[in-house]
C-alpha cells in the first residue's frame, strides 16, 4: 500500500512548515539555554523556504520532493542543523528513488536518513541530539507496532524527555557539559516535529 | 532589545549592503550570495584563502578581506554557519589555480557547512584544503566529544597564513603555516552580559550584576562556569592560568591579543592588557606584539578575550608582513 | 554596573599604564602626569598638536597619537576635562620651537583648563594657538548661551591639522587648516542607551525599551530629546536631516563617519552608512572617503553619532596622508 | 575684628571635605540628571586633596592657605568646577594678600571671588550655576544683616531652590534646556556646602 503520495509529501512539507513556524521562539528559547539561541529561526526560514520552493513546482516523484527540500534545507539553514536535515531528506530521497513509498520502503528511507545524520555529525544515540530521535523513529519502523503511528509520536515524546536527562557531547550544546542537564535538545524537538507533520499527512493502518 | 535596525530579518543583508557600498573600492559581493571578497580576486600566482562564519562578529570575517590576509569572507545568519553552496562560491570566486585554503572555526555547523563546500568544489576539479582552529582552552579537548572552539586565536590563522599565500607559497605551505598557528595558539574569554540575536528578540541567559560567565565561546551562549563577578586583575588571572597550562610558553615569546567581544570599553581592554602584560613579565614569557581592541566580537556582549600565540621567526614573520585588510592594518 | 577594573578610582591610571605598557614604541607618558606623547617628541621643525579631554571616549584621545595626526594627548579622569598643569606640561613636551596647537572641544571645562595652561605656556615664552570644535548640530549656536558641543567631528580636526603639521607648515597656516575644517564639519548622534562612569556606579539615566535619546554629547548625558526608538533609517533621516540644514553641503563632496558609541554592533554602524550614502546621493552629496567605526565613544554607551566633513583640495590632501596613529591609519 | 585665622581657615577646608564627601553621591547624582555625573566625584577629589595638602603644610597667612587651596582644586579637579572653584580661591588669596581677615575684607575678598568666577565662566546671575550662590553671598556681604549669617545660609539655601527652576544656559546642563527644568544645579549645591562649612567656622557677631 502506497503511503505517501506526491501530494501528501508537498502537505508534509507544509505542515512542518506550520510547526516550525508556530513553535519558532519555542525552539529559539531551547536553543538559548544549551545554544546560540538561532535554531527556531534557522527551521522557521528554512521550511519557509521549502514551502515556497515545492508551492511552486511539479513534481513526478516523491523522491523528487524530498529531493527539492533537502537541497533548500541545505542551502537556506546553515548552522549544524542545515546540513544534517539536508543530509537526512537527501538520503531518503535517493532511497526512495524510483519507488513507490510504502511502508517497507519508508522505513529504508528512515534507516538512510538516520545513516546520513551519523555519517554527517557522527554522534551516536544518546549523545543528546537530533539522532536521539530519528534513531527512536527507525526503531519504530522496524518494531510489530507498525501500523498504530500515534505510538511512534509517544516514542518520540518520550525520548525528547530522555534528552532533558542527557549531557550533551556533540554539537555546540556539549561545551556546557553538566550545565546542559534539564534542558531538551531543540534539534530532537524540531525533529519531533517532523514527525509529527509525517502522521498528520500519511495513510496508515488503513 | 534596542538595535539600530530595520527588519530582523534583514539585517546581515543590509550590513553586506552597507560593508560594499562603504569599501567598494577593495571589496565586492558576488551577485546573489552573502560572499564578499578582494576586489581583484582571484589574484594570480596566489593560494586563494577563504574563511567565514555567522555574522555578529564583526569586524570578523569581512575586516580581515585585503592584501595579506583574506581572499573571502563567507557571511551567514547571525551565529549560523553559512551554508555549502555560499563558501563553494567564495572558493570559485578566490581560486586562481594555485588552490584554496579553508580556514574553519571548530563549530560543528562550520565544519560540516565547509566541508560540504570543499567536497563539491573538488568535483570541480579545485584544489582545496582546509585547516580547523580551536584555540579555546575553556572547552575540553577530546577525541569523544565536539573538541575545542575557535574563537579569537582565528585571527592569527588568516594573518599568517595571509603572509605566507601572499609570498606565493604553495597550498601545502600555506596550510602547514596554518597548522602551526592553530598548534601554537590557544585563547579564552569571560563575559559580563550577554548578547541579543536580532531575530530573537532577547538574550540569550541574563546574568545578575555579581556575576560572570567564565570560557564563552563567540556566539552569545553561556560559559563552562558561572561564578561570582571578580576584579579585572583575578579574571586576567584566572584566564591567563588557564591558558598557560595547555602548551608550555616557558621562556618564549608570545603575539597577545586582547579581544573585547563587543560593549567592554577600550579603557578597560587596557586595564586587561596592563595586567596580562605584568603577569606574563612574571611567568618569564616575552611579549613579541600585542593587539588590543575588537577582533572577534558577539554583537553587544560585554567581556573579553585573552589570546596567546607562541612565536617562531616564521610566524613573526607572517606577523610583521604587510597587511591592508582594514580591521588589521600592519 | 558591570565594569571590568579593579579599583574605579584608579581606572585611569590603570588605562594609562596598559597603553603605555602596549605601545611604548610609538607612546611615552610624561612622569607624573596624565600625559600621552609621541615617543619622538618634540619634532624638529614641526607644529606641535595637543588634544584631550575626559578620558571615556577611548580610542580618543590617545589613539591619535602619531606621526600625521597628534604629538600629545592630556587625558582627564572620566568624562572631566584635564586640568591647567597636565595640559602645561603636555604643550612643553611638544614645543620644537615651532609653537603648539591646542584643539579643544567646546565644553565649558575643557575651554577654561585648556587656556588657563595656554597662559601658563605664553608666560614661558611658547607660542600657543587653540581652535574650539563645536560640531553638534544637535545644540544650538548662540553667543548667549555655551554653543554647540564638540564630538567625533573632532577626529578629522586633528587628521588634517596633523597632515598640515606635518608637512612642515606654520603654527598660523595649521591653526587655518584646523578652523578650516571646524567651518565645514557637523555632528549629530543618538543614545539607545546610557553609560556608566565608574566611580559613579549608576547610569547617568535609563531609557525604556523603546525609547532613544536623541542630540547627545559624548559624556553619558541625556540628549536634547526623548522620543520613541525608530528604525534605523528613521533615525540616520532624522539625524542627517539636521546636519544638511545647518551648511550647505549641495553639489559638494564630503568625507562621512559613522561612529559608534561604544556598545554599538559594526553590523549595525554598517545598516546605518547604507542608508546614510542612500539618502546623501539622493540630496545629490558625492561621498569623497567614510570612516565607519568607534572614534570617539562613552564608555558603553550604545548608539551612534554621524559627521559630515565638506571637503576641497587641502582637506582632501589632509585626509588623505599618511598617519600612524593606531586608531587612524591612513 | 578677625573672623578667620589660619586655623580657621584649615578647618573650613577640612569642614568643606567632609561636606563633599558624606555629599559625593547628591552631588553626582544632581550632574547625571543635567550633566555627565562627575560633580560629586570631582568635588570630593578635589577637597580630599587639599586637606591632605593643608594638613602637611605651615601656613603664616590666610591668603597662604587659600592660596594652597587654590592650586590644588586647579590641578586636581578638572572639568569646569575646577577652574572655577580654583579661580573663586585664588582670588580671594589675592584680595587678603597682606591683610587679616575681618568682615570688610572678607567681603571685598568674596567680591573678587565671584568677579573671579565671572571672569572665567562668563555667567550672570540666574544662569543656573554656581554663580548664582556666590552672588547670593556677596549680596548678604553688602547687607545691613551681616551679624546673622545663619541668614545667609537661608538665602544661599533659598537659591539653590530657585536654580531648580530655570533653565541652564551656561555649562554642560545647557544643552538640555527646558529638560533642566525641576532639577537644582550640582555646582550652586557645592557652593552651599562651601558657605556651610564657612559659617560652622567663622567667628561672628560676638
Ligand atoms: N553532531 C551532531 N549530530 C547530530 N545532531 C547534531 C549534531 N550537532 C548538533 N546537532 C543538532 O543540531 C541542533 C542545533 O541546531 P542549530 O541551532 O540550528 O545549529 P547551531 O548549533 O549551529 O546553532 C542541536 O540541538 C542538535 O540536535
Ligand atoms: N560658565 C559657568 N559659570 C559658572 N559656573 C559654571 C559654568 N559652567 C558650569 N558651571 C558650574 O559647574 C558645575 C558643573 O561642574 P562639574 O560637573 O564638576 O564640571 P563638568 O560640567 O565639566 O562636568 C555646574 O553645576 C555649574 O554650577
Ligand atoms: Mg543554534
Ligand atoms: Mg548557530
Ligand atoms: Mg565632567
Ligand atoms: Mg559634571
Amino acid at each position: 500500500m502506497i503511503i505517501l503520495t506526491v501530494e501528501q509529501t508537498k502537505q508534509w512539507m507544509q505542515e512542518i512548515q506550520k510547526r516550525m513556524e508556530a513553535n519558532k521562539e519555542q525552539l529559539t528559547a531551547l536553543d538559548q539555554a544549551i545554544g546560540d539561541g538561532d535554531h527556531g529561526i534557522n527551521m522557521a526560514r528554512g521550511f519557509n523556504e521549502v514551502v515556497n520552493k515545492i508551492d511552486d513546482t511539479e513534481y513526478d516523484s516523491v523522491a523528487d520532493v524530498l529531493k527539492s527540500a533537502a537541497m533548500t534545507l541545505t542551502a537556506k539553514v546553515g548552522g549544524a542543523s542545515g546540513p544534517l536535515y539536508g543530509t537526512a531528506f537527501l538520503k531518503m530521497s535517493m532511497a526512495l528513488q524510483d519507488k513507490e513509498v510504502n511502508q517497507q520502503n519508508f522505513k529504508e528511507a528512515i534507516d538512510a536518513a538516520l545513516a546520513g545524520i551519523k555519517m554527517r555529525g557522527n554522534a551516536e544515540f544518546g549523545e543528546k541530539t537530533m539522532y536521539d530521535v530519528w534513531y527512536q523513529v527507525a526503531e519504530f519502523l522496524a518494531s510489530e507496532n507498525v501500523e498504530d503511528w500515534e505510538e511512534m509520536i509517544e516514542a518520540c515524546q518520550a525520548t525528547i524527555e530522555d534528552t532533558r536527562e542527557m549531557v550533551a557531547t556533540k554539537g555546540r550544546a556539549s561545551y556546557l557539559k553538566e550545565r546542559t542537564l534539564g534542558h531538551v535538545d531543540p534539534g530532537s524537538m524540531s525533529s519531533f516535529y517532523i514527525f509529527e507533520a509525517l502522521v498528520a499527512v500519511i495513510e496508515v493502518g488503513n | 532589545m534596542k538595535k539600530v535596525v530595520n527588519n530582523v530579518d534583514q539585517v546581515v543583508e543590509e550590513m553586506l549592503d552597507g560593508i560594499v557600498t562603504a569599501h567598494s573600492d577593495s571589496i565586492k559581493r558576488i551577485d546573489n550570495t552573502t560572499v564578499l571578497v578582494r576586489q581583484d580576486a582571484p589574484i594570480k600566482g596566489k593560494v586563494g584563502l577563504v574563511s567565514g562564519g555567522g555574522s555578529g562578529h564583526e569586524p570578523a570575517h569581512a575586516g580581515y578581506i585585503g592584501q595579506g590576509m583574506l581572499d573571502a569572507a563567507v557571511v551567514g545568519e547571525v551565529f549560523t554557519s553559512p551554508t555549502p553552496d555560499q563558501v563553494y562560491e567564495a572558493i570559485k570566486a578566490v581560486d586562481s589555480g594555485e588552490g584554496v585554503l579553508l580556514i574553519i572555526k571548530n563549530y560543528t555547523g562550520d565544519v560540516m557547512n565547509f566541508e560540504m563546500a570543499a567536497e563539491l568544489a573538488e568535483v570541480e576539479g579545485i584544489n582545496v584544503e582546509k585547516v580547523i582552529v580551536d584555540d579555546d582552552v575553556a572547552v575540553e579537548d577530546s577525541t569523544f566529544t565536539t573538541g575545542r572552539r575557535g574563537i579569537a586565536g582565528t585571527v592569527f590563522v588568516h594573518k599568517v597564513a595571509g603572509a605566507i599565500a601572499e609570498s606565493g607559497a604553495s597550498l601545502t605551505e600555506v596550510r602547514a603555516a596554518a597548522e602551526k598557528v592553530i598548534a601554537n595558539v590557544r585563547s579564552m574569554g569571560v563575559a559580563l552580559s550577554a548578547c541579543t540575536v536580532p531575530a530573537a528578540g532577547k538574550s540569550s541567559f541574563a546574568l545578575d550584576d555579581n556575576e560572570m560567565e567564565i570560557g564563552i565561546g563567540i556566539h552569545g551562549e553561556s560559559g563552562i562556569e558561572r561564578v561570582p563577578l571578580q576584579s579585572a586583575d583575578k579574571i586576567v588571572e584566572r584566564l591567563l592560568n588557564q591558558i598557560t597550562a595547555d602548551i608550555d610558553y616557558q621562556d618564549s615569546e608570545v603575539a597577545v591579543m586582547v579581544n573585547g567581544m563587543g560593549a567592554t570599553p577600550e579603557m578597560e581592554l587596557y586595564i586587561v592588557y596592563r595586567h596580562v602584560a605584568k603577569l606574563l613579565a612574571e611567568k618569564g614569557i616575552t611579549i613579541y606584539n600585542k593587539w588590543v581592541g575588537e577582533y572577534m566580537t558577539a554583537l553587544e556582549m560585554s567581556g573579553f578575550s585573552i589570546t596567546l600565540l607562541k612565536v617562531d621567526d616564521q610566524l613573526k614573520d607572517g606577523l610583521n608582513a604587510i597587511s591592508q585588510a582594514k580591521a588589521f592594518r600592519v
